[in-house]
């Protein structure tokens, strides 16, 4: 199947039915591995057991700004070839992505507090994180103040355009400001700089996040496809009777 | 029951509108009321229903509820029409029942009546301009007012709706009820009276 | 009595529905205690010693900007209108849309108070003190801002203007607010004084702003 | 060229005349900078280590509340839908409007600093200081904020939403404000760092407000 | 000069107000759209100026001006006003025609012809319904432009102004203007076209 039949609605709903099982199967085993490869890991010699927060912080990290990524492509799929799956993905991804940076937050605060002693300290990274999140929010609120979809999505794809601006803000703040935050060092250019013991864990960690990502992206992506179904039949029955 | 209106005045934005008006209006009754624009028809109504300060002269309902004002008794369907964009249909018409009369059994009903009951669950955001004329008219029909006071009802409207209006307006004339209304076109109700506002001045 | 009621659901129900306001204020408190921090620069025991007044003048500044349309917009439609024609008491509506205005924006605040705490690094103390005190203080301002929102009404202009009405109004409340979250955090006055004398302005307001509030929409009826 | 010129006349004019918005913000600045010292209780150094962060802070929600109505009012009246069938690009249009809305709510409470400033005890130096970053950081403000104004047209809802969502991408102007009026009084860093940046984001606001705020208001059409 | 649009269809809200409407008009020519409350008068009104996104076929304008779009040569009268209630009559139409045309040298003419010329220094805010409605009608005649699109532009109107508009209308037409308008009365201008929408679809 070419991808540019996936870009019909109704294809992409039968596709995403017979995926989904598949892929929510698969996640569960990833998941399994990863959790058990995750125990065995040798813990570190500086910050002990607590580097185990690191296998959900940072593919929380990862994820979360993925899916603003993922929203910046399909707004310009809104804003260019007004495509409806666009918009559909779009909104579909917005709380996703939201979860997992929360899911960010949450971890590196509850990790800052034994490595920094506080749960928050405002250095850049934090702090644009923390903006990321609130864009989320803000663009979450404005897919629920708009009635009409297709008007939500146009000015929905406008601010995620404009908040893509966070990404790399995000992404090297660690190293244009001299933060409290570790640098990258998994993704950075040149060879990662952990130890592979840690590192694999943390990779698989990350693949099964992204199955569920994935998972659950389509799934909320079918659920809103139906629910546009409903409206637009709600609209045609009042339509064809008055 | 009886309206009954003599040497009226009434001053706007430190002008006076009208003065001198005088009129009555019985029970089964319509009055309408006529003018060029800028005459004060829709301030008369406002004054009527008590939305504009008298400015002279002594308006007093003869036979009414006693207990209740002039405004309670009374249905204003002005300019606008007062719906909420992101209730449904149904929704913005059983509130207003309920909140002007305390029912809101005869809202599906007259909903009906106007021919809006398919888009009963229809955000009103939606309805073109003569949907919500629609929908103002069905407020009339699901409280009962004794008096109506309508500021050019039938514009916006097609013609169905007008003949339709018209229809309603008899009834309620039938049903001892008593009608002011503002207009510049005809509104389809034999022997009304007619006031004529701002001639001779 | 069913008017009333009537008129609390279509509030709320308003409110929650798609273009409603009802979790915004939530947000825009959400974002000035975000944007507090940022401006201070990292200095948590300052933080913390400031905190308490961060998070009441934010939720002041959230509810009272979050009343600006709310006879505005009925007047705008219309409804305003109809709602003078009404048999209820004016008084009467006017606090119950007050209440469904708490409802939708103090009440959510209150909530979201001990998570935002955290990040003004608030310990449990201080926390418990603030939703205690945003919790009685927070319906004082709705209905201290029923005056501006109805005074708004004839001043065709809303948000800042009314703001800068009501806001003197609530000095009282946001000052005894602020020292019962400080005294219970770190003396000495006790916490009961002032804490009474924040339930005492709250309930008067709950009196004084019905009233004010109705008597300026007959006013601006003209 | 002259309808660009009409645009800035009538939207100077609607703002100060009577219901217009020039000075309100300016009040609100005002109350809320009064304010913050009644939460805060008299403590004057730390009221100077603060001040500059609170005018700011103040300065932002100001300029930011006063945008709400910028488009929506010409959306409701429907103005907007004249404007499109004009023959100036949008982009300039909106430009104009912004600058237009720029010297009636900016530029006043710009003005308005130094007197405010002594309520906070801040000396000579750090006035000076911060009126030179506001005065270059408030047209950033306004410019980033007309895209939030631009999308309120389609929420139907002003205010508090937009502040939501404009805030988080003004929070670099907000930061790099405060650390060059806080430099030029404390240092370390100097003056000019900061001060660079600040420039750089106004300037780039400048640019990127109009374009996204007339894709707003085209898509918004409809 | 010709506006032909064929095979035109319309999306508002997800829904489609109306499919496959064709029509023509030629310089000269106007064009009244009629059709029940909810039919798409409106909508049809406002995707010519291109306020609604053209939802299907084609709209096209042969023979104007060839660097101009559609809606740049054309007038749009809706049912609002676009009146800004603080300035004056005579500010708000000067505006206007320096916005749209780049000349206010004809405001003041035109406001004599709708009969407001003694308004000029009034507030908009306390125009009545019918003096607005004259008010947004000054504007068709201080800037020239080809194409009037008018939405029900008689509602709210007296019956002098009424005759007036249509006198307007007729001198538009033979100086050869086109019109299309929205109604459900009778609008005065012998021999025009008719688009009847929503009737057998
Ligand atoms: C709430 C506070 C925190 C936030 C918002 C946060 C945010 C992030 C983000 C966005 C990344 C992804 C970076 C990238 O891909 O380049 C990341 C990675 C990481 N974080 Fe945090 N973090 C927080 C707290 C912490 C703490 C307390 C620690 C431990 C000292 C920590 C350790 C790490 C590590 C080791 C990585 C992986 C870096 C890499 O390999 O690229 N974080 N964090
Ligand atoms: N903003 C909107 N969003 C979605 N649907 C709309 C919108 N405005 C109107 N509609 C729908 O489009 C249809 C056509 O509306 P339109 O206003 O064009 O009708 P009209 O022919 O002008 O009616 P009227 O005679 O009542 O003015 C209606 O069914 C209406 O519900
Ligand atoms: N809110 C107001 N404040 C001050 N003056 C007003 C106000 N509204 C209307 N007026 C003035 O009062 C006069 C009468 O207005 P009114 O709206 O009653 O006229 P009308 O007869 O209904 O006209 P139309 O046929 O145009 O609707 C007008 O000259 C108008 O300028
Ligand atoms: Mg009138
Ligand atoms: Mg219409």
């Amino acid at each position: 199947m070419a991808v540019i039949d996936l870009a019909n609605p109704s294809r992409f709903l039968g596709f995403a039915n017979r995926i989904i099982p598949w892929l929510g199967a698969l996640t569960l085993v990833v998941f399994a591995f990863a959790i058990s490869r995750a125990m065995n890991a040798p813990d570190d010699y500086q910050q002990g057991a607590t580097v185990k927060i690191m296998y959900l912080h940072v593919p929380g990290a990862w994820l979360g700004m993925l899916g603003w990524g993922l929203m910046t492509m399909a707004a310009l799929g809104t804003l260019v070839w007004r495509h409806p799956l666009a918009d559909v993905a779009a909104k579909a991804a917005a709380p996703i992505g939201a979860a997992f940076t929360f899911i960010c937050l949450v971890t590196g605060s509850l990790w800052g507090r034994p490595m920094w002693g506080t749960y928050w300290v405002w250095d850049a990274r934090l702090t644009s994180v923390l903006v990321l999140f609130l864009l989320y929010l803000g663009v979450i609120a404005l897919w629920r103040t708009v009635e009409d979809p297709s008007r939500a999505a146009r000015a929905a794809a406008i601010l995620t355009l404009v908040g893509a601006l966070d990404l790399p803000i995000i992404k090297f703040s660690v190293d244009w400001w001299n933060t409290l935050h570790q640098p990258a060092s998994v993704l950075r250019l040149g060879a990662p700089t952990i130890d592979p013991s840690i590192l694999i864990p943390l990779l698989i960690s990350a693949l099964a996040f992204t199955l569920l990502f994935a998972v659950l992206l389509l799934a909320a992506m079918r659920n809103e496809i139906l629910r546009r179904r409903v409206r637009t039949l709600r609209l045609l029955q009042a339509s064809t009777a008055s | 029951m009886r309206l009954c209106a003599s040497d009226l005045g009434c001053r706007r934005g430190g002008r006076t509108v009208f003065e001198g008006i005088s009129f009555a209006v019985e029970a089964g009754e319509a009055l309408t009321i006529r003018g060029r624009n800028g005459a004060g028809k829709s301030s008369l109504l406002r004054l009527i229903v008590g939305l504009v300060r008298v400015g002279g002269g002594r308006l007093a309902l003869e036979g009414g509820d006693p207990e209740l004002s002039l405004s309670e008794q009374a249905h204003y369907l002005g300019h606008q029409d007062a719906l909420k964009p992101s209730l449904s249909v149904g929704e913005n018409l059983r509130f207003w029942s309920e909140y002007l009369g305390g029912l809101s059994s005869n809202a599906g009903e007259a909903l009906t009546t106007v021919g809006l009951a398919a888009l009963a669950d229809f955000p009103a955001a939606y309805l073109s301009a003569g949907q919500r004329r629609r929908l103002s008219i069905a407020r009339l029909l699901a409280v009962k007012r004794p008096i109506w006071l309508l500021d050019e009802p039938t514009s916006t409207l097609d013609t169905t709706a007008q003949e339709q209006l018209g229809g309603l307006m008899r009834a309620h004339l039938a049903g001892g009820g008593l009608i002011l209304a503002a207009t510049h076109s005809a509104l389809g109700i034999d022997g009304a009276k007619e006031l004529r506002l701002g001639e001779p001045q | 009595m069913s008017a009333l009621a009537a008129m609390l659901a279509r509030d709320l129900r308003v409110a929650v529905r798609v273009g409603g306001g009802a979790l915004i204020g939530v947000l825009f408190f959400l974002v000035v205690v975000t944007l507090t921090p940022l401006a201070l620069g990292p200095d948590l025991a300052l933080l913390q010693r400031i905190g308490p007044a961060i998070l009441w003048l934010a939720a002041l500044l959230a509810n009272l900007l979050a009343l600006d349309r709310l006879f505005a917009a009925d007047h705008e439609d219309g409804s305003l209108d109809l709602i003078m024609t009404g048999r209820a008491p004016l008084e009467l509506v006017v606090a119950v849309k007050g209440l469904a205005q708490w409802l939708t924006t103090g009440l959510p605040l209150v909530i979201a108070t001990p998570p935002i705490g955290l990040f003004l690094n608030l310990d449990a103390k201080a926390e418990g003190a603030l939703v205690l005190t945003l919790l009685v203080g927070t319906p004082g301002l709705t209905f201290i801002g029923l005056i501006g929102a109805a005074l708004a009404v004839t001043l065709r202009r809303g948000g800042l203007l009314l703001a800068v009405l009501v806001l003197p109004l609530t000095v009282p409340v946001l000052i005894f607010g602020v020292a019962a979250a400080n005294a219970a955090v770190m003396g000495p006055v006790p916490f009961g004084t002032p804490f009474t004398i924040l339930c005492a302005f709250t309930l008067a307001s709950i009196v004084v702003g019905p009233f004010a509030a109705a008597a300026a929409l007959r006013q601006e009826m003209e």
